[in-house]
C-alpha cells in the first residue's frame, strides 16, 4: 500500500464489488416474489425465466450493452465490446462493470412479473437479450455514460435508477403487455375483474425482504465512492433513506387497506414498500422528509394504479407496472421537488424522452417476435400451466409420482 | 336420493358450478384428485430426462339431489364440463340411503 | 354393511373421531375437501379488492359400520359436529355390498 | 357396473395400477386421504415433547367397473396392495346405477 | 481523502452500515421462522406482522426512538426528535441511526412469534410502535445511551445486547401473552399438552439460517469500529465467536434430543442455534471457549425452558421466551463469568432493573390494549385462522379457486 | 490508526470476515437446493443434516482441523488443536479461521446431497465430524497449509478449490454412495432408469440464487487481501468472472435442454449454474473468457455425466457429483490452458493425489460405518420417509393434526 490515494481507490471498488453482490441477490428477490404472486402450475416457468434471464442480461451486456453504455462512441451510442477500450484511474474496471450488469438484470426482472402466466418463454428469453444488449445501454449512454444526448437530456438527475432502471423495466414491459393481453379468465364476459390468486404468499414476503436487503446495495451502492467523509456520509444517508421509504409505503398501504377494507392486504403492503424502494432510487440523498413523503405517495399511487391498469384490462399479475413504472415516474419527479438544483423541466424531459425511445423500440421488438414465433402460449397450455409445456415439471412435482 | 359423482377437468369446475346454481343446486363438495384414463399422460422433464406422467389433475363433484332431479344435473355437467376432448371424464350415479343435516337434525330431501 | 360419509368442520374433527372411538369405532378414512352451500363464503382481499370466496374447507369422514350401528354412528357424529351455526354438514348413507381386508382376505362384517 | 373403492399404502399405488392394467383396466382415480385404523400411528417428536400421531397417509382409489369384473379387480388389488403388516388397508364395493362418460354423453358399460 | 483520520471515520462508518444491512435481513429471518412453526392458516398474518412491525419499529424509532435513547436529556430519558441535536465527529450520523433502528425491529420481532396465532393484528402493531418509539429507547438510554440511569447501571456489559435486545422483546412479550392466554387446544381439558404443528420445517429452518446470518451483522456490527488493528481483530473474533456458539448449540440440542428419544428434533434444533446466539451477544468478545459454553447451557436451558412454559400454560409457538428471554438473561450473566472485568452484581443488577422496567411498562400498554380495543381475536376467528379475518388471503390462496 | 500498514491489516481482514459471512450463507443454500430436489417425506431429516454438518464442521475443524490444516507439523500434517500456535502479522487470526471454516462446510454440503432419502442420520454426522477434523485439513495441509506434501504438489494451482473444496466432497461422497447404494425404486427391475421427483421446484431456485450469491464470498474472498490496487482489482475480477462463468453455465444447459426436449429442464439449468460455479473457482482470475469457456464446458459436462451415474447406478439425488466432483476436476485442469505459468502435469497430479487420498480414505471411514453402525436406513423406513423415524416430524406436519 503505497498512498491515500491507493485507500481511496481501493474502497471506492470495494464499495461496488460489495453492493453489486446485494444487487444480484435482488434477482433472488425478484424470482421469489413473482412465484409467489402467480399460479402453482406456472411456477416452474417463473423461476426458469428469472434465472436465465439474470444470465443473459451479464452475457449480453459484458459483450455487447458496457460498451454501447460507457464506451466512447458518439453522444446517441457508446462503441466497441467486451469492456474494449474503457479503464478506470479512480476504480477498478471490473468493479465497475460488476456494479453496471446487475442493475441490467433488474430491469429485465421488471418485465417477467408482468408477462407472468402466459408469455412463451423463448421470446421472453430473445427480448431480454435485446434489451440488456441495446435498449437499455443506448438510453444507460445518454445518462449516466453521460453523453447526455447532445444536451437534450443535461440537468436530468437519477441517483440510482428510478427512470434508468425501473421505469425503463416498466416501459418495456408495458409494450410487451398492450401487445400480449390479459390472462384468460382475469376479466369475465360482462367486465368484471377476477382475482387469479397467487401460490404462495411466504414467497412473496421472502422476495419482497430479499428486494428490500438487496435495495441497500442498489441505492447505497450507486454513491459509487466511499473514500471521503463526504462519500461515506452520502452512503449512510442513502442507505438510511432507502430503508425509511420502504418502511413509509408498507406502513400506508397498511393504512390505507385496513381503512378501505378493515383487513390489511399483504400484497399491497409488500407493493407499498417496494414502490416507496422505487419512488426514492432517484433522489435517496434528498435526505429522510423527502424519502417519507415519497413512501407515502407510492403507496397511494399504487392503491390507485392497481385498480385502473385493471380498468384498463392490462393484466399485471405482480403488480410490477404500479410499482416500477408509475412510482419511478414519480421518483424521478420528486428529486425536483426536494432537491432546489434540480430542474423539474429537466426530470420531465428525461422521463419523456426515455420513456418514448424504450417504449418505442420495445414495441418494435415485441411486435417482431409476436409477428414471428409469436408470444403467447395458446389457451390449451394456458389452461394446463405453462411447467407442463414449457419447462416440462410442475413446481411441487411429487404427488402421484413418487409413492416408490 | 342420488348421489352425483362427476371427474371433470379442473378449469371447467366454476361453469359448472354456475349451471348447476343455475338450476337451483346449492350444496356440493368438491376435491382434488389424480385420474388415469384415455388420455394420454404427457411427458416431463427431470432431471435430464423424459418420463411420462400417468395421473392427471382432475376434480372430483360430488352433488346429492332427490332422485327426480338426477337427469337434469346430469345434464348440465355434462354440459358445462365438455370440451369434446378425451379426458373430459366421467359421471357415476349411487343410491343414498339417508341424508341427516348436522344443524337441524333434518333428514332425507328436507336434509339436501 | 353401510358406508356413513360426513361433511363436516374441520375443527370438530378430533371431537367425532373421539366420538367414535369411544363407541367401538376403529377405523374411518379422511380426506380435506371444499364445500359449497347455505353457508355464505367469506369475502377475500386481493390486490386492493374485495373478492367472494364460496369454497370453503371442510373434512370428509368415511366410516363403513355394519347396518345396525348405523344409528348410533350417525347420532355421535350429529353431537360431537354440531355448532348450530350454518355450514356444520351433512351426513349421507350408502349400501356397502362388500368388504375385504386386504391384508388377510377376511370379507364383510369380519373384514370392518 | 360396481365402483370398487381401495384404501391401500401409498407406496403400493404403482404396483396396483400395473397390476389393473394388466387385466385390462384403463380408468382409475385416485385421492390422498389419511386413515385410522388398527395400524398404530407412529410418535412425532415436536418441540422437545412426543405426540402420538393416528391418521396415516393412505392412497383412496376408486375404479367402476362392470359387475362381472369385479371379482378379478379385487383379487389384484388384493395382491398387488398386501404386504402382510397391520394398516394393508380395505376394499369396500358398491352399486353405481349409472355411469356417463361427459365427453361423448356414451352411457353405462360403454361410458367406462 | 486526507488523512489517516479519514480512513478510521470511513472505515468505521462503513462497518456499521454493511452490517446493519445483515442485521435488517433477520427481519426476514424472524418472519420464516415464524411462518414455519405456526398454522398455514394464521401465516398471512405472520408475515403481515413481520413486514408491518419492521416498518413501523423504523418510523418510530427514527421519530421518537432514537433521541430518547441517544439525545441528550436527562439520565433517565434522552431528548429532542427526528436526531435532532445529535451529531458524531467519529464516524457518519445515519450509519450511526442505520445501525440502531435494525436493532429495535429486532426486539420487537421477539414479541411476534410469542404471540402468534390469537392475537389481533391492530394492538400488536399498536404496541410495537410504543416499544419502539419509548420503552426500548428509554432502558437503551441507561446503557448503550451512556446515561447509567444516574450510576444505577455503572459496570453493566451487554456487549451486543442480550439483554437490551433480546431479553428486552423477551420481557414485553411475556407481559403480552400472560395477558392473552394460550392458543385454544393447546391444553386438554385435563392440563394435558398438545402439539399444534407448525406448517413448515423448510421455512423455519431458512429462517434461522438467515437469523444465523443477521447475527454476524448484529454482533460483529456492535464492535462499532474497525478503523484499527485492535477493532478489526475484536471484529473477527466476535464473528468466530458468534459462529461457535450456534454451532455448539445445535450440536448440544442434536444431541439432548438424541438421546432422550432416538430422534434429533428439527425445531429444538433450530432453537438450540438461535439460543446460542442470544447467549454469546452479550460478551463475544470473550472468547471461543466462552461462546462454547454458553452455546452448551444455552441448549440445555432450551430444552428445560419449553416443558416448563408449556407446564405454566404460557403457550409460546415459536419458542422465543426459551430462545431470547432465558438465554439473553444468560448470556449476560455470563459475561460475568468469563470477563473478570465485569461484576456479577453490575450484570444482576442490569438484568433486574431492565427487566422490571420493561416488563412493568409492557405489561400496562397490553393491559390498556385490551381494556381498550381488546387484544385477541375471537374463538371463530382463532378457529378460522387470523388470515381470513385479518387479512382476507390465506397463505396459500389458491386452491377450489383459481380454476381458469 | 497509526499508518497506512495497519489499513492494509485491517482491509484484508475485514475482506476475509465479510465474504466469510456469505460463504456461510451457502450452508442455508445447500439446505434449501437439497430439500428442494428430494422428497417430502425426507425433508426434515434433509434440513436437520444440513444445519448440523455446518454445526460440526465449525467444531471440528475449530478444536482439531484449523492446526492439522495450518499448523506447524511437517508436510504431511499439521499440529497442534484449538488455533495453538498459530498466529498473523498481516491480518486477524481470526478473520482467518473464520474464512477457512466456512469451507469445510461447503466441502460437508456436497456429499449431503448425494447420499440423501436412504442413509442414516448419525453416521453420515460422523463422516462429517471425521472429514472436518482429520480429511479435509490433511489435504488443505498440503495445498493452501504450504507443505507441498514434500514437493509432491508444488506447482497445483487451485484458487478457491475447486479440487481442494469442491472435488474432496465429491470424492468422499462417491465412495459413501458406492457403499450405500441407490434408492428404492430409482432403478426399475430392468435396469430402466425411474425420476424420482423432488419436492419443490421454488426451494431448490431459491437454494441455487443463495449459492450463487455465496459463491462471490467463496472466491471473491480467496483473493485474501485487498490492501492494494492489485489485490482489489483481483477480487473485482474474481467476482465478475465468477458471476459470468455461472450465467454461462445456466444459459448453455437452457439451450441444451431446449434443442435436446423442446423445453427448458430447471433442475439442469441450476446444475449448469452450479457447475459453471464450480468449474471456475480453481482460476477465477484468469479473465472473463476464461470464466466463459469454463462455463459453457461445465454444462457440457453436466449434461452427460447425469445419464452416466444413472447408467452405472450411482444414484445422486441433487446432482452433486457431476456438478462438484467432475467439474470440480475440469476446474482444476482448465486453469493450465488458460493460465501458462500453471504446468498441466501440476494439475494432474494434484487431482489424482488429492483425489486418491480422498476417497480411499473416505471408503474406509464409510466402510467402517458400514459394518459397525450401519449407514442405510432398513427398506421400511425408506418407504415411510426418513423424517418420521429419524426427526419424528414431517415437513409440513399440519395435516390430520391441527384441526384444533
Ligand atoms: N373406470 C373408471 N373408474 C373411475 N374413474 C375413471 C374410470 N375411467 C375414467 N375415470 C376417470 O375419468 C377421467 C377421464 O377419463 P379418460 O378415459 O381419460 O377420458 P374420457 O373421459 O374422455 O373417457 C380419468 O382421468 C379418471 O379420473
Ligand atoms: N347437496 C349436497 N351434496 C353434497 N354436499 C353437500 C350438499 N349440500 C351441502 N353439502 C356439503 O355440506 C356442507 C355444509 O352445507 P351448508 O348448506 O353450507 O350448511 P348446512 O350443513 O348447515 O346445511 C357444504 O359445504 C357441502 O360441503
Ligand atoms: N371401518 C372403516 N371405514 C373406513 N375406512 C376404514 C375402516 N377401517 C379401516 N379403514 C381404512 O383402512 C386403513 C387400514 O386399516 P387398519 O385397521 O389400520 O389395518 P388393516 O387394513 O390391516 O385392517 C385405515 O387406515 C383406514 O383408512
Amino acid at each position: 500500500m503505497e498512498n491515500l490515494n491507493d485507500v481511496k481507490y481501493i474502497l471506492d471498488s470495494f464499495l461496488m464489488i460489495i453492493m453489486a453482490v446485494f444487487v444480484m441477490w435482488m434477482a433472488a428477490g425478484f424470482a421469489m416474489l413473482e412465484a409467489g404472486l402467480t399460479r402453482t402450475k406456472n411456477n416452474t416457468v417463473v423461476l426458469l425465466k428469472n434465472i436465465v434471464l439474470y444470465s443473459i442480461a451479464v452475457i449480453a451486456y459484458y459483450f455487447v450493452g458496457y460498451n454501447l453504455m460507457y464506451g466512447d462512441g458518439n453522444s446517441f451510442i457508446g462503441s466497441g465490446f467486451a469492456l474494449s477500450g474503457i479503464s478506470y484511474d479512480d476504480h477498478s474496471l471490473y468493479a465497475d462493470f460488476f456494479f453496471q450488469v446487475v442493475f441490467v438484470a433488474t430491469a429485465a426482472s421488471v418485465i417477467s412479473g408482468t408477462v407472468a402466466e402466459r408469455m412463451k418463454l423463448i421470446p421472453f428469453l430473445i427480448f431480454v437479450a435485446i434489451l440488456s444488449a441495446i435498449i437499455y445501454p443506448i438510453q444507460g449512454h445518454w445518462t449516466w455514460g453521460g453523453s447526455e444526448l447532445g444536451g437534450l437530456l443535461s440537468g436530468f438527475s437519477d441517483f440510482a435508477g428510478s427512470t434508468i432502471v425501473h421505469a425503463v423495466g416498466g416501459w418495456a414491459a408495458l409494450a410487451g403487455v398492450l401487445l400480449l393481453g390479459p390472462r384468460n379468465g382475469k376479466y369475465g364476459k360482462n367486465g368484471q375483474v377476477r382475482a387469479i390468486y397467487g401460490s404462495s404468499m411466504p414467497l412473496a414476503t421472502l422476495g419482497t425482504f430479499i428486494l428490500w436487503m438487496g435495495w441497500f446495495g442498489f441505492n447505497g451502492g450507486s454513491q459509487l465512492a466511499m473514500g471521503t467523509k463526504a462519500d461515506i456520509d452520502g452512503v449512510a444517508l442513502v442507505v438510511a433513506s432507502t430503508n425509511m421509504a420502504a418502511a413509509v409505503g408498507a406502513v400506508t398501504m397498511a393504512i390505507i387497506t385496513y381503512v378501505m377494507n378493515r383487513r390489511i392486504d399483504l400484497t399491497m403492503v409488500l407493493n407499498g414498500a417496494l414502490g416507496g424502494l422505487v419512488a426514492v432510487t432517484a433522489g435517496p440523498d434528498n435526505g429522510m422528509l423527502a424519502a417519507t413523503i415519497e413512501g407515502i405517495v407510492a403507496a397511494i399511487l399504487i392503491y390507485v394504479a392497481v385498480p385502473m391498469f385493471d380498468k384498463l384490462k392490462i393484466d399485471d399479475p405482480v403488480g410490477a407496472l404500479s410499482v416500477h413504472l408509475i412510482n419511478g415516474i414519480w421518483g424521478t419527479i420528486a428529486v425536483a421537488i426536494f432537491n432546489p438544483e434540480v430542474s423539474m423541466v429537466a426530470q420531465i424531459k428525461g422521463i419523456v424522452v426515455i420513456g418514448l425511445f424504450v417504449f418505442v423500440t420495445s414495441f418494435v421488438v415485441w411486435y417482431a417476435l409476436k409477428l414471428t414465433i409469436g408470444i403467447r402460449v395458446s389457451d390449451e397450455v394456458e389452461y394446463d400451466g405453462l411447467d407442463q409445456h414449457e419447462a416440462g415439471i410442475e413446481s411441487y412435482p411429487e404427488f402421484a409420482k413418487n409413492f416408490r | 336420493m342420488k348421489k352425483v359423482e362427476a371427474i371433470i377437468k379442473p378449469f371447467k369446475l366454476e361453469d359448472v358450478k354456475d349451471g348447476l346454481a343455475e338450476i337451483g343446486i346449492t350444496g356440493m363438495t368438491i376435491s382434488e384428485v389424480k385420474g388415469y384414463g384415455r388420455q394420454q399422460g404427457h411427458s416431463e422433464l427431470y432431471r435430464g430426462a423424459e418420463y411420462v406422467v400417468e395421473f392427471i389433475p382432475k376434480i372430483k363433484l360430488e352433488v346429492v339431489v332427490s332422485a327426480d332431479e338426477v337427469d337434469n344435473v346430469v345434464k348440465v355437467i355434462t354440459e358445462n364440463a365438455r370440451t369434446g376432448k378425451i379426458g373430459d371424464g366421467k359421471i357415476f350415479i349411487f343410491d343414498v340411503e339417508k341424508v341427516v343435516r348436522i344443524r337441524t337434525g333434518e333428514t332425507d330431501e328436507e336434509a339436501i
